[in-house]
């Protein structure tokens, strides 16, 4: 999910909380205070960003076996402390679910196009992507 | 034939969010960006170094499949197809 | 903290989200629906429960370098579905957040004094520690 | 001397939550153990086998300080102290 309000963090983690996962684990993004950043501007290429996370959360079930996992992502402007991202891995079992949520933020953030300029003091820029 | 472009981040800044182009039945990838690259200057200036040489600093998607550049430059594009360019991803 | 009543969860986690800390890992246990199990009780020698935990998180930090660790624990009689556990790590990096995240988890498991009877349709069973 | 005795998980069962010991001042970790034996005999088969060796399925703390068994048997104990006794761990 890609959404312009707030991600109900609660939401999310009761919906991967059944009683056949006794593991879940969960990664919470946070627009982080840089030096000079005021806030963030987060664009994506929706469509093709729903596609690539669909894929990664299929790979996540198929490596490790996790019973589910749940992205939401944020787009438009965010103020420093919010939310960015939440992953959420459920299993039976809690290395699995680890292994799943780690691969789950790393794919994302190399593989789904969706982008952050950072709002500054002196202008805004955009952040730099590591994989090409 | 009918090409819609969408550009994203420091891409999107340059050609716009979203535009149809007019091109050459047959054409190909690089005859899009040359296209484009025509209409929009600031697209050469981003896509291509001093002496020619195209930078790997950005992504060309076509119908949102990734192309591996600079092999897929002469991949053929058909009418009504989505290119997309935009620079590496950055979200999380 | 040990708690008889239920955890709260987005309170737990609200704590850690701070402007300093990008990411956020928490991990989350679930009394697992097990074959047979109607529901869990859970027992702790509370004041080397609590020395435990604080050893943990301390190593925790000096390990990872996180900049926060929460955890908190039910006690009591639980049903099947309900959080018995929750470890909530905060850093400025999310590979660190991560570490420290399951080494809490890990470490509870083998050292902090607290066992779980389960409550089957045949009658009570201590659920057996792994390490001695 | 007074020692008190804390139990948890199956030696709880067995012994109460807690109670309060009164053993002969000098005593050592075995004394402690021994006496326990006579007043509850199921720590007696909790704690030792058949043939009399001592079980490795149980941990015993001294003021909360984990002892290293068999070797601690022979750790003095002091008025006012806390001796618990429980199963290996099992909480998560």
């Amino acid at each position: 999910m890609i959404s312009d309000s707030e991600i109900d963090l609660e939401e999310l983690l009761n919906r991967s909380m059944k009683p056949d996962a006794g593991a879940v684990v969960a990664f919470v993004g946070v627009v982080r205070a840089d030096p000079g950043v005021r806030a963030l501007e987060v664009e994506a290429y929706e469509e093709a960003a729903l596609e690539e996370l669909r894929r990664i959360k299929d790979e996540a079930i198929g490596r490790f076996g996790v019973s589910s996992v749940d992205v939401a992502h944020r787009k438009g402007r965010l103020s420093l402390g919010e939310v960015i991202v939440v992953v959420v891995c459920a299993s039976a079992h809690r290395k699995e679910a680890f292994q799943a949520c780690e691969y789950v933020i790393e794919e994302l953030k190399r593989r789904v196009p969706i982008w952050k300029k950072e709002l500054t003091e002196e202008g805004e820029r955009w952040v730099r992507g590591d994989a090409c | 034939m009918r090409i819609k472009i969408r550009a994203f981040a420091s891409f999107r800044e340059i050609l716009g969010r979203e535009m149809l182009v007019e091109i050459e039945s047959g054409s190909r990838v690089s005859d899009l960006i040359n296209h484009l690259c025509k209409i929009k200057p600031d697209l050469r200036r981003a896509l291509f170094s001093d002496t020619g040489e195209l930078r790997d600093y950005f992504i060309i998607m076509l119908n949102r499949r990734r192309l591996d550049l600079p092999k897929d430059l002469e991949a053929a594009i058909s009418d009504n197809d989505e290119v997309a360019i935009f620079p590496p991803v950055a979200g999380g």
